[in-house]
């Protein structure tokens, strides 16, 4: 089993009206010559799920501003104007979801978990929709767990086996996006050999990993 | 010193040896610049660690670390970094202390919105829902008014980010804290007078009885 | 080969290249001596590893390094730890391609009852119960009867591990696989009839066309 | 602010009647001198959250076999007799709970979550008494949030300021019940000095921590 690919063939699997994972906080730890990629291959119709809209020239950002996502789901949109232009002239359906909510019902999505009963964002629109659950005098809403056809993420080294080390804060929602979604792309700054990361610090076990592409 | 110094060096000393404070970007960023030197205080960062530092020299940027606004920042030895979900464990868990943001309004009920303006602009509110809820302390940093109109109301008729949460607002003009009551008014910056104050605010506020001045200096 | 051998064999076979499996205390364990030096499996143990390696040399024991049995074993180059919550994320979240687990009681509805006889023995589910659940195949591995009395039933009477999540049972007698119409005996022990193995079943088996013999050698 | 303590120091703070979460996985992870001190401190009525019984002359199967345990919640007792001869003479009440359940409860509690939905244990005694909720034709359990007034955890290697470095098999439910209770005192194999442990590969940060004691 040989996960390591070329760029090429990592992105041949990506296709229109697909639902893409992609890690990363404000473009820190995402895998950007994926994005690059994408952008060349002119898949569109894209929902994408992160944690924020990127920057116009960096992260994600780039797929908005080219007009190839249908849908975003994030938890902040602020540093790429192009969203809230898109969402204005209705050709972006993007909806907000509070921080600690998406990183909840991405990691349930990968663990199998239905679901998760917070108490964010009650008394705020974010309820509108939801079951809300009232536990020991205390309300909170069910929010459901998410998975997607594709992740991206970003790995500072990976093992030739999969096994993922992020460093410092490029960590973020790519352990999380790692276990939940169908197959599972990252990006390797340094490609090493199987044990040379320590196994008490694998970040993310190679299981989750499908594919491995030196970025 | 100016408005925003005013505000940043009083919410300081609401924080306490110890404490772990997440600051909002912008004003409440400037916060960690007044906390005494023998204070412990431990930042956290929602994008996945604590231990924040200062901004880095020019020189000496790593983009592998950077804060929720994604600049790049530094990190104090002791730092831990995790991934969302922890960072949010942490937040939403109670872990966090205090948590200092800035606000488009805020209301006599202790509700808070800073997230959206409708049709206008929809940033998104980001880790604020879940900080807001999570806190122990939620302290609301800002200027008393925008362009001459009061942001401290009876309601709230923006979006809110959350509900009753709100513990203390801190302005350049005053000190206000939240309790079953309404909104007290504790402490005023003494070149306001308190129906000045009130003028500004919309909201009904409850003069406490023990009115302390603001070290505007 | 024994009993024990005959069945750690045939479950091995169901093994394929790239496969994430967890094995079950006892006999599940032995299956690990069956698998192909060529063919990469890794094995899952839900204390918080994956890549298992055989029991250590005596002198050689690590006590920070034990299977779910409590008990020292090795990890091979590019193990990987983690917490408890990662540990069922894996196996709950699907990430387990095949879980092998010992039973009490197995019935045609796919039902499993290994866990406890009430007023008896009651060790726990420990992490049987999510292991059934989320394994993309959940193969049992057991005698064909105990002291001479079914295993395989119609219906379970002792409580359930979960419902309707075998996909295939392997004993020294036969392998059955369920379906939707109930259990089917795909391959058999050469040395009984189709008969005696089911005079050993309570359950009705529905024999397939394509029976097989199975490998006793 | 000094957290490391005295044994004697750190243990005056349990007493009669408390919740307490004890990490390790059949004691391997568990601070084994904790459950001395216990043992010898004599303090009764114990509610006792962990993954398992223990041994009987090992992990927290010694508290059991010495008659302080009221309530055990765990997922396996059947290496410790002792539970079951004190569960048939009524004097343990032990809830069993499914391993990965165990896990997200605690993790819940520890992270402000009321609950969440998990498909193990539909169809089984586990559902008694429990919510059942269907969503997109699935059927979960809303397993609620659990929290204690005092964690007991054992790390491998603990920074003074209490960063927590678990080694291999270790950390298991160690890290989760560290962000779960009032109190939380670690048990340090070692002890070094702030910044000694690289801060990408601090498994529980210190902000959990309120007391370490080297054992």
């Amino acid at each position: 089993m040989n996960k390591i690919k070329t760029l090429e063939e990592a992105m041949s699997h990506i296709e229109d009206g697909m639902s893409i994972m992609i890690g990363g906080f404000m473009a820190c730890g995402t895998p950007e010559k994926f994005m690059d990629a994408l952008v060349e291959k002119g898949v569109k119709d894209l929902t994408i799920i992160a944690n924020d809209g990127g920057f116009p020239d960096r992260g994600l950002g780039k797929l908005i501003v080219n007009k190839q996502v249908k849908r975003l789901v994030a938890s902040h949109v602020g540093l790429n104007p192009e969203v809230g232009n898109q969402m204005n002239t209705g050709e972006l359906d993007c909806e907000l979801v509070p921080q600690g909510t998406l990183a909840e019902q991405i990691r349930a999505g990968g663990n199998g978990l239905g679901g998760i009963l917070t108490p964010t964002g009650v008394g705020t629109v974010v309820e509108d929709g939801k079951e809300k659950i009232e536990l020991d005098g205390k309300m909170y809403l069910l929010e459901k767990a998410i998975k997607a056809d594709i992740a991206l993420i970003g790995g500072s080294i990976v093992d030739k086996k999969g096994n993922v080390y992020y460093n410092k804060s490029t960590k973020n929602f790519n352990p999380l996006m790692a276990t939940a979604a169908d197959l599972v792309i990252v990006g390797a700054e340094k490609i090493v050999e199987v044990g040379e990361i320590n196994a008490n610090d694998v970040m993310t076990p190679a299981l989750f990993v499908d594919y491995i592409v030196e970025v | 010193m100016n408005v925003k110094e005013i505000i940043a060096k009083r919410v300081a000393k609401e924080l306490h040896d110890g404490d772990v404070v997440n600051l909002g970007i912008g004003l409440p960023t400037m916060v960690a610049n007044y906390i005494p030197a023998d204070m412990d205080v431990t930042f956290q960062s929602e994008n996945g660690f604590v231990g924040l530092g200062p901004a880095p020299e020019a020189d000496n940027v790593d983009m592998d670390l950077v804060n929720a606004g994604g600049q790049p920042v530094t990190a104090i030895p002791g730092a831990a970094f995790f991934d969302s979900a922890v960072s949010f464990s942490i937040i939403r868990g109670g872990h966090v202390d205090v948590t200092v943001l800035g606000a488009l309004q805020v209301d006599e009920k202790g509700n808070l919105a800073n997230w959206m303006i409708p049709g206008k602009m929809v940033p998104g509110m980001g880790g604020a829902m879940d900080l807001v809820v999570g806190a122990k302390k939620v302290i609301i940093s800002m200027t008393h008014t925008a362009k001459g109109k009061a942001k401290i109301l009876k309601e709230c008729n923006l979006p809110l980010t959350a509900a009753g949460q709100i513990n203390m607002i801190i302005t350049e003009m005053a000190v206000m804290e939240q309790t079953d009551k309404g909104l007290v008014l504790t402490e005023i910056n003494p070149e306001y007078t308190v129906e000045e104050v009130q003028a500004a605010t919309e909201a009904t506020l409850i003069i406490s009885d023990d009115l302390k001045k603001m070290d505007i200096a």
